[in-house]
């Protein structure tokens, strides 16, 4: 019988108004790694989805399940023939327990009065927690554990099936660089058992470590399958983008410029301590750590949108109080959440609704009413700047791929024309293409004297980015660097705490990091 | 062929109205006409408050009884002597104390809407009660009697000219300005407005008093209607004016809706209870088909969706 | 977050408590057998058709027609009366006819909600009309009382067991098993799945137009078995005996620390509920509170209840150490 | 289609009334109660129609299914633009209907109230069932005879506290007990049951509870009494708690059977309906009835000095002898 696990043939599928997937084709080998890759929008969770029979594809569409022709027509069929998927926002249940969230799904389609075996659930979760070397309580509900630890729990569910393929779409995305290393042993140890992998990532880098092989999408269509010896990455980046991108590593010198933005002694309980730092002119300040070091927590209690034990702002020199998120935009302080689908966005409303929403009042003619003209025309002018795709103002953010609703919750913030940007995990998700301009961007900013403070948990990206970096551990500062003092290593060291075993599993040559970005 | 919902909702009302033209004996008659345009606006106007309240994904289960205590602080105004204008403001007055009760526990201390209303409808009842022990307060002078039952230029009810008035003001408010615009935004996802810095309890609190405010217009105009107040002033309108709300369109989740949607719904009911009235249909039985109505419209709409969404493939296929 | 999940149900029963105590004190009738068993027998109705309604506020949806629903198969027993056998046999077919009947209801309801996509307010409220019509009209609101019940369901009605009337045991059953298909069976953790997140429990394959279909069908069951109670405990039929008792259910579930935005509900939160409003409705004489005060106090106290309630909730959230910060 | 048809009653099946009666001859006379579907007002329904059978009148019975004042309005409203010949009203709140009626009469429509009065000024004609002052007294005196004695705790229980009538008896009997039974304490204010048997049945569970001594219930609408002699029976205290109140013959008996409701006190509502159709008749025709007028199926009826105020006649008691009598 064939050694493929999968094969699927002609794939179309048409949205409203969008072509997502024209004629695609995608095949994966037993036990092989396989990368799907391209830019935002060209198509790849699309294409999972229906892999999944979320969506159902255009007439024409073929199926092989190990050479044998398959249908899928509900989710269950797909689970049913061993495929186990981790979406791009994840799909766990916040009022289950951990447990649970790692069975669930594998009673599907058995009778609705069985009764549900709570050692075993019990045994199932645990074991998969195990092998992913996750720590956390099995009876926790999911609602109380950070993003990166969902981003686990997922991953953990699809382990525990017996699958025979699993889809990864982005699932380092939230995670920090040790937990990225926990996956690849993951991985790796599955893919040995004979599992086959269909991972999706745009980190070129870690698809290099993992895949055996690649497919690539642009704009929907299918541009070719390669195996991972006869291909490179600049090669790879030419036919996802079908052009030259170009790299650069932030050569820069110490910025010397007036403190623009000042943060002192702010502390939470539970959260983070004794937090201060200072912010130039110009100047871009990166701030990593472990996931769960507190940095998003600092970030909302800046912003107004969590309440603080204690601490104060400045900005340019005097004291500002900012009680309410509705105080910082005031003030000039900008916040792009990690959560885009929740908390950066209103999914259900048009691209343009969502980036006048911070700035509405100013929108207001002299009757009091919204000035739609300037409205459309200053969304209009962030889409273009941003490149949103597909550039429909009015199209619902819903219908937006993952890389391109970011773009447009930064469009929303830069129309606010900030003073200080405050951006959590700015490149989750986001194309190589899209990610360099999205630096170039975040550097250009702080060129026309916006304050930006990057929060990332991706190495190479801090390093790429900042001027200066703030390493967090634990909700305290345990390190402070000049970019051009800095390595990963170092880093590494500040944000575990010098545990050196750690620490080694993460190193990564210098050199290659400029490219990796 | 692209119609929105609130058209052809539109279309329904106009069918509703030519069928019972031609089956009801003086349908048409002018002063069947003008009745219905007398009842219209109190009914009207706290379907369109409640409107408002759904489109923010809550609902303000009190807001009959905030419009009966509105009639009484009117009531008391007039029956001790003061003039008309005294006991407008003492009706809004009263209203909007109860609006920004309900809005402070719903936005400051965040219970869920409906929630909150249960309980502050059995409290505003339990306030007229207390007041009004129970009877009526009646006996209103006859230029306030006037509001709801005079003329326009001899020829229009005023109740109607003030129900046009605020609805259009309502269909401004929400889809031209700002607070509009949030109120929408905030009824898709709050937690993103909050994240864009926008001031939900400022917008919330806004919402719970805006539609008080509208409860007391139908008020004044049910009171000077019915020349009295009692506890049970417009209780019948309850869960009708969120049946009149949903089937205009408004999702019950909030972020949608729009004010001509749910006026196309109050005259829907409005034409078949009447209609159906003049046919002399036993009144148990005019429940019966307006709750088939809004079962069959909304199911129509799950077809016609379904179809546009079919439809709208094919072109993009083909297209491309 | 056991702790927190308690939290929900522990401030109503702090509040149960607490007004306990003081009609305790006020009237030295409240703390009697007599007076509790009376105030539990009177809300085993609401009680019954609470816990229905909490599966279906978890799956955050909400059903406003129970009432209705319940009326009409009460009139349905009526009318069956006149054609059982005055016999045992009889009152056990009451319990098979009855709960059938409301089943159907019931399942009208959950196709328009599940199939149709119809929000269920928008659909119940129709139904709530639709039905509630019917049975006025047909029924024209005539009584039907005691006289023309066969005896069999009469002495039904008044078993005691060990001095506890037959209708709190009927309630029992119906918690104990509506919890235990809630915590133990396939279909009542879907109904929490898909309360917690539609869209994930479509992703790992949970039908949840069958597990809507199935908490409204479930719910017409319980309305049906509720008919029974309500025949027996009123010993007549009164086709406007229950108008607006489904607010009153509602509040109860809510109050008992159900979600209305779904995913969150528990049975004993739910009773909790119950309890609190049956004390307080029963408390008003005994407190000898003055007939016009009464709907303020009530509704005050409900505000009170639902505001603590979140507060202490939020309190819980902000106290939630994410991580330990090291000194 | 006609709504004559829903009466509870067999003879429900004539189709005047309704929609053509405005083309032919005949006289339309159009009675409205508080609210249809209740077993009170089905059992006048009745009355009134057989009247406009026999009397060879369209009568056209409707109302509001909820005793709500602006629901009851509008169906008014609707009456007017049909152009009955006389509309009969047994407003919810007299207040409300005030314009309506105005209206109505402005349109050469005669207005007239029934069961419970409406502004004296604009009705041409009155009908009132009992006089409320007597009947107010007279449940109390019924009550005290029940009891059999002068002194003790009682309840009141009222439909509703915004019920306009029920107010006006329990005033009166209130006045009874002040003025000849000085002994008897009412425990607390009326005690409002929302129409419903149920909520009296537990209301009274409770005082019972709450006032061990307590020697009687007046029940102030027609499901109050049912409620009240529901506990007493299932406490087994016939004996030790009297209850009397406004009920229905029909409902009352398994009640009155064994003691549990002493006396029901009310009138006949058929006769009523009857009355008011009959009395519609000869307002239409420009009569006005005379004190002491006989009405056939009715009796003997009196009107009050202002000569349009009708009384139908004394209260009726119904008890366990009598109550099989009945047909309402
Ligand atoms: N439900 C939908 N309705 C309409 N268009 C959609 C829908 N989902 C996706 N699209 C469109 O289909 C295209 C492919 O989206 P998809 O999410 O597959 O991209 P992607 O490759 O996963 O991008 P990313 O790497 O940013 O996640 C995009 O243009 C997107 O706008
Ligand atoms: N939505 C949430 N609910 C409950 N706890 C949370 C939530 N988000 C984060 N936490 C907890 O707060 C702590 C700090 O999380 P936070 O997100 O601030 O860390 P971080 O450094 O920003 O990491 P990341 O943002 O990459 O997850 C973590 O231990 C996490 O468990
Ligand atoms: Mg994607
Ligand atoms: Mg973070």
């Amino acid at each position: 019988m064939s050694d493929y696990i999968l094969q699927m043939k002609n794939i179309s599928k048409t949205f409203p108004g969008v072509k997502a997937l024209d004629n695609v084709q995608l095949e994966v080998k037993k036990g092989e790694v396989h990368a799907l890759i391209g830019e935002n929008g060209a198509g790849k969770s699309t294409l999972i989805k229906i892999l999944a029979g979320i969506h159902q594809p255009d007439p024409g569409a073929e199926f092989y399940f190990e050479g044998k022709d398959a249908e899928i027509k509900k989710p269950i069929d797909a689970t049913l023939k061993g495929v186990s998927i981790i979406y791009q926002d994840l799909s766990l249940f916040p009022n289950l327990s951990v447990a649970e969230n790692i069975y669930i799904g594998r009673d599907s389609g058995k009778k609705a009065w069985k009764k549900v075996n709570w050692k075993n659930i019990k045994r199932i979760s645990e074991k998969a927690l195990k092998e992913l070397e996750v720590d956390v309580d099995i009876n926790t509900k999911v609602e109380q554990l950070s993003i990166a630890q969902q981003q686990l729990i997922e991953i953990a569910r699809a382990m525990a099936f017996e699958s025979k393929l699993i889809v990864m779409d982005e699932p380092t995305s939230s995670l920090s660089s040790s937990e990225v290393e926990k996956l690849y042993r993951v991985v790796d140890k599955l893919s040995a058992q004979g599992i086959s992998i269909i991972f999706i990532s745009h980190k070129l880098k870690e698809l290099f470590r993992l895949s055996d092989r690649f497919t690539v999408l642009r704009d929907g269509k299918y541009v070719g399958s390669y195996d991972v010896d006869t291909i490179d990455e600049a090669k790879l980046v030419n036919l996802m983008v079908g052009r030259e991108v170009t790299y650069e590593k932030n050569q820069s010198q110490v910025k010397t410029g007036e403190v623009i933005f000042e943060v002192r002694d702010f502390s939470k309980s539970g959260n983070f301590k004794d937090i201060s730092f200072q912010l130039r002119e110009g100047e871009v300040l990166g701030i990593t750590g472990l996931v769960g070091a507190g940095r998003t927590e600092l970030a909302q209690s800046i912003f107004g949108i969590n309440k603080k034990d204690q601490g104060s702002l400045e900005i340019h020199g005097e004291p500002v109080d900012i009680r309410s998120s509705e105080d910082a935009v005031k003030k000039g302080v900008a916040y792009v959440p990690e959560a885009r689908q929740t908390q950066g966005l209103v999914l259900d409303q048009s691209i343009i609704n969502n980036i006048s929403l911070p700035v509405i009042d100013k929108l207001n003619n002299k009757f009091k009413f919204i000035d739609r003209k300037i409205e459309v025309e200053m969304a209009q002018q962030y889409i273009k700047s941003l490149d949103v795709r597909p550039s429909l103002p009015e199209l619902p953010a819903s219908k937006l791929s993952g890389g391109n609703q970011q773009k447009v919750v930064i469009g929303k913030w830069l129309s606010a024309q900030p003073k200080i940007l405050i951006i959590d995990e700015p490149t989750n998700g986001i194309d190589i293409g899209a990610k360099t301009e999205i630096h170039k961007l975040l550097r250009r900013l702080a060129n026309e004297g916006i304050g930006v403070i990057m929060i990332s948990s991706e190495l190479p990206e801090v390093l790429a980015v900042s001027d200066r970096i703030l390493v967090m551990r634990n909700g305290k500062i345990s390190g402070e660097m000049d970019v051009n003092q800095a390595t990963q290593e170092k880093i590494m060291n500040y944000a575990l705490g010098g545990n050196g075993k750690q620490h080694e599993s993460v190193v990564i040559e210098k050199e290659k990091v400029s490219q990796e970005v | 062929m692209k119609l929105s919902k609130e058209s052809i909702l539109g279309l329904i009302a106009l069918g509703t109205f030519l069928f019972m033209a031609l089956l009801a004996p003086g349908f048409l008659s002018s002063n069947n006409i003008n009745s219905m345009m007398f009842q219209i606006p109190e009914f009207g106007l706290l379907a369109i408050a409640m409107m408002v309240v759904i489109v923010t994904g809550g609902i303000d289960l009190s807001i009959t009884y905030i419009a009966a205590l509105a009639g009484v602080g009117a009531a008391l105004m007039l029956t001790n002597g003061f003039g008309i204008f005294p006991a407008i403001i003492m009706a809004i007055l009263f209203a909007l104390a109860c609006g920004a009760f309900n809005g402070f526990i719903v936005s400051k201390i965040g219970v869920s809407p409906i929630l909150v209303t249960l309980g502050t409808m059995v409290l505003f009842e339990g306030v007229i009660l207390a007041i009004t022990k129970g009877s009526s307060i009646s006996g209103f002078p006859d230029a306030y009697s006037l509001i709801g039952n005079g003329y326009y230029l001899g020829l229009v009810p005023f109740s109607i000219v003030i129900f046009a008035i605020f609805a259009i003001i309502t269909g401004l408010l929400l889809s031209k300005t700002s607070w509009g615009r949030r109120v929408y935004m905030y009824g898709s996802n709050e937690v993103a407005t909050l994240y864009s810095g926008v001031k939900n309890s400022k917008v919330l609190m806004k919402v719970y008093l805006y539609a008080a405010l509208l409860a007391a217009i139908s008020a004044i105009i049910m009171t000077s209607r019915y020349n009295s107040v009692k506890v049970d002033l417009g209780s019948s309108y309850l869960l009708q004016s969120v049946a009149a709300a949903v089937l205009g369109g408004t999702n019950i989740h909030g972020g949608y809706g729009k004010v001509i949607g749910t006026i196309y719904a109050v005259f829907v009911f409005q034409f078949i209870r009447n209609g159906l009235n003049l046919l002399g249909f036993h009144s148990s039985l005019v429940d019966v088909v307006i709750g088939s109505i809004l079962i069959l419209v909304l199911t129509m709409n799950f077809f016609s969706d379904k179809f546009k969404k079919k439809q709208e493939q094919k072109n993009a296929s083909q297209a491309a | 977050m056991k702790s927190l999940f308690k939290q929900k149900e522990f401030s109503i029963l702090a509040i149960v408590l607490l007004i306990s105590s003081i009609l305790t004190f006020v009237s030295p009738v409240f703390l009697t057998v007599g007076n509790l068993l009376d105030l539990i027998e009177g809300n085993v109705v609401i009680g019954i058709l609470a816990i229905g309604m909490t599966l279906i506020i978890i799956t955050s949806d909400i059903d406003v027609s129970v009432a209705a629903v319940t009326t009409a198969v009460a009139v349905s027993i009526s009318y069956l009366f006149g054609f059982l056998p005055d016999s045992w046999i009889s009152v056990l077919l009451l319990f098979l006819f009855a709960p059938v009947i409301g089943l159907v209801m019931g399942l009208f309801n959950g196709l328009l909600v599940s199939k149709i996509e119809i929000p269920a307010i928008v659909v119940t409220l129709g139904t709530l009309n639709i039905i509630a019509g019917l049975v006025l009209y047909i029924t024209n609101g005539n009584y039907v009382n005691s006289t023309s019940f066969p005896q069999s369901f009469l002495s039904f009605s008044n078993i005691e067991i060990l001095g506890i009337p037959i209708l709190i045991y009927l309630l029992a059953i119906v918690a104990v098993g509506t919890w235990f298909i809630l915590k133990h069976t396939l279909i009542g953790r879907s109904v929490l799945a898909i309360g917690g997140n539609t869209q994930s429990s479509v992703r790992v394959g949970i039908n949840y137009q069958r597990v809507k279909l199935f908490v409204f069908a479930y719910m017409g069951f319980l309305a049906g078995i509720a008919a029974i109670a309500q025949t027996a405990y009123t010993k007549a039929v009164d086709p406007n005996g229950m108008i607006g008792l489904e607010l009153t259910v509602i509040a109860a579930v809510v109050l008992g620390g159900a979600n209305i935005h779904g995913g969150r509900g528990s049975i004993h939160g739910t009773l909790l509920g119950v309890l609190l409003l049956a004390i307080m409705q029963n408390g008003m004489i005994l407190a000898r509170i003055d007939t016009y005060w009464q709907n303020v106090v009530t509704g005050a106290i409900i505000v009170i209840a639902v505001s603590y309630d979140q507060i202490s909730y939020k309190r819980s959230q902000d106290k939630l150490a994410n991580i330990e910060v090291e000194a | 289609v006609s709504e004559n048809t829903s009466g509870s009653s067999e003879e429900g099946s004539n189709d005047s009334g309704g929609e053509e009666s405005s083309d032919d001859g005949e006289m339309n006379i159009a009675v409205v109660p508080k609210l249809v579907g209740i077993p009170y007002f089905n059992a006048s329904e009745t009355g009134a129609v057989q009247a406009g059978e026999e009397l060879g009148v369209n009568v056209e019975y409707t109302g509001p299914t909820q005793a709500d004042a602006s629901a009851q309005v509008k169906v008014i409203e609707d009456l007017v633009s049909k152009n009955s010949d006389v509309i009969a009203v047994a407003p919810n709140d007299p207040a409300s209907v005030e314009p309506v009626l105005k209206k109505a009469k402005d349109q050469g429509i005669k207005v007239m109230d029934w069961d419970t009065p409406a502004d004296k000024e604009l009705v041409d004609l009155s009908v009132k069932q009992v006089d409320d002052e007597e009947f107010g007294r007279h449940m109390a005196g019924k009550l005290v005879e029940a009891m059999g004695t002068e002194e003790g705790k009682i309840a009141i229980l009222t439909g509703g506290l915004s019920a306009a009538n029920l107010n006006l008896w329990i005033d009166a009997a209130k006045k009874e007990f002040d003025e000849n039974y000085p002994d008897i304490e009412i425990v607390s204010e009326k005690i409002p049951t929302d129409e419903k048997q149920q909520v009296a049945y537990q209301k009274t569970l409770d005082l019972l509870k709450s006032y061990p001594d307590l020697k009687g219930v007046l029940a102030v609408s027609t499901p109050a009494p049912l409620g009240a002699a529901q506990a007493v029976q299932e406490k087994g205290l016939q004996d030790e708690v009297s209850v009397v109140g406004s009920a229905l013959p029909n409902d009352s008996e398994p009640f009155l059977e064994d003691g549990s409701l002493d006396t029901a006190v009310l009138w006949n509502p058929k006769k009523l309906g009857y009355l008011t159709a009959a009395l519609g008749k000869m307002l239409a025709g420009g009569e006005m009835p005379e004190d002491g007028q006989e009405i056939e199926n009715v009796g003997e009826i009196s009107v009050k000095d202002d000569g349009k105020t009708v009384i139908m006649g004394p209260p009726a008691d119904f008890t366990k002898e009598n109550a099989g009598d009945f047909d309402f």
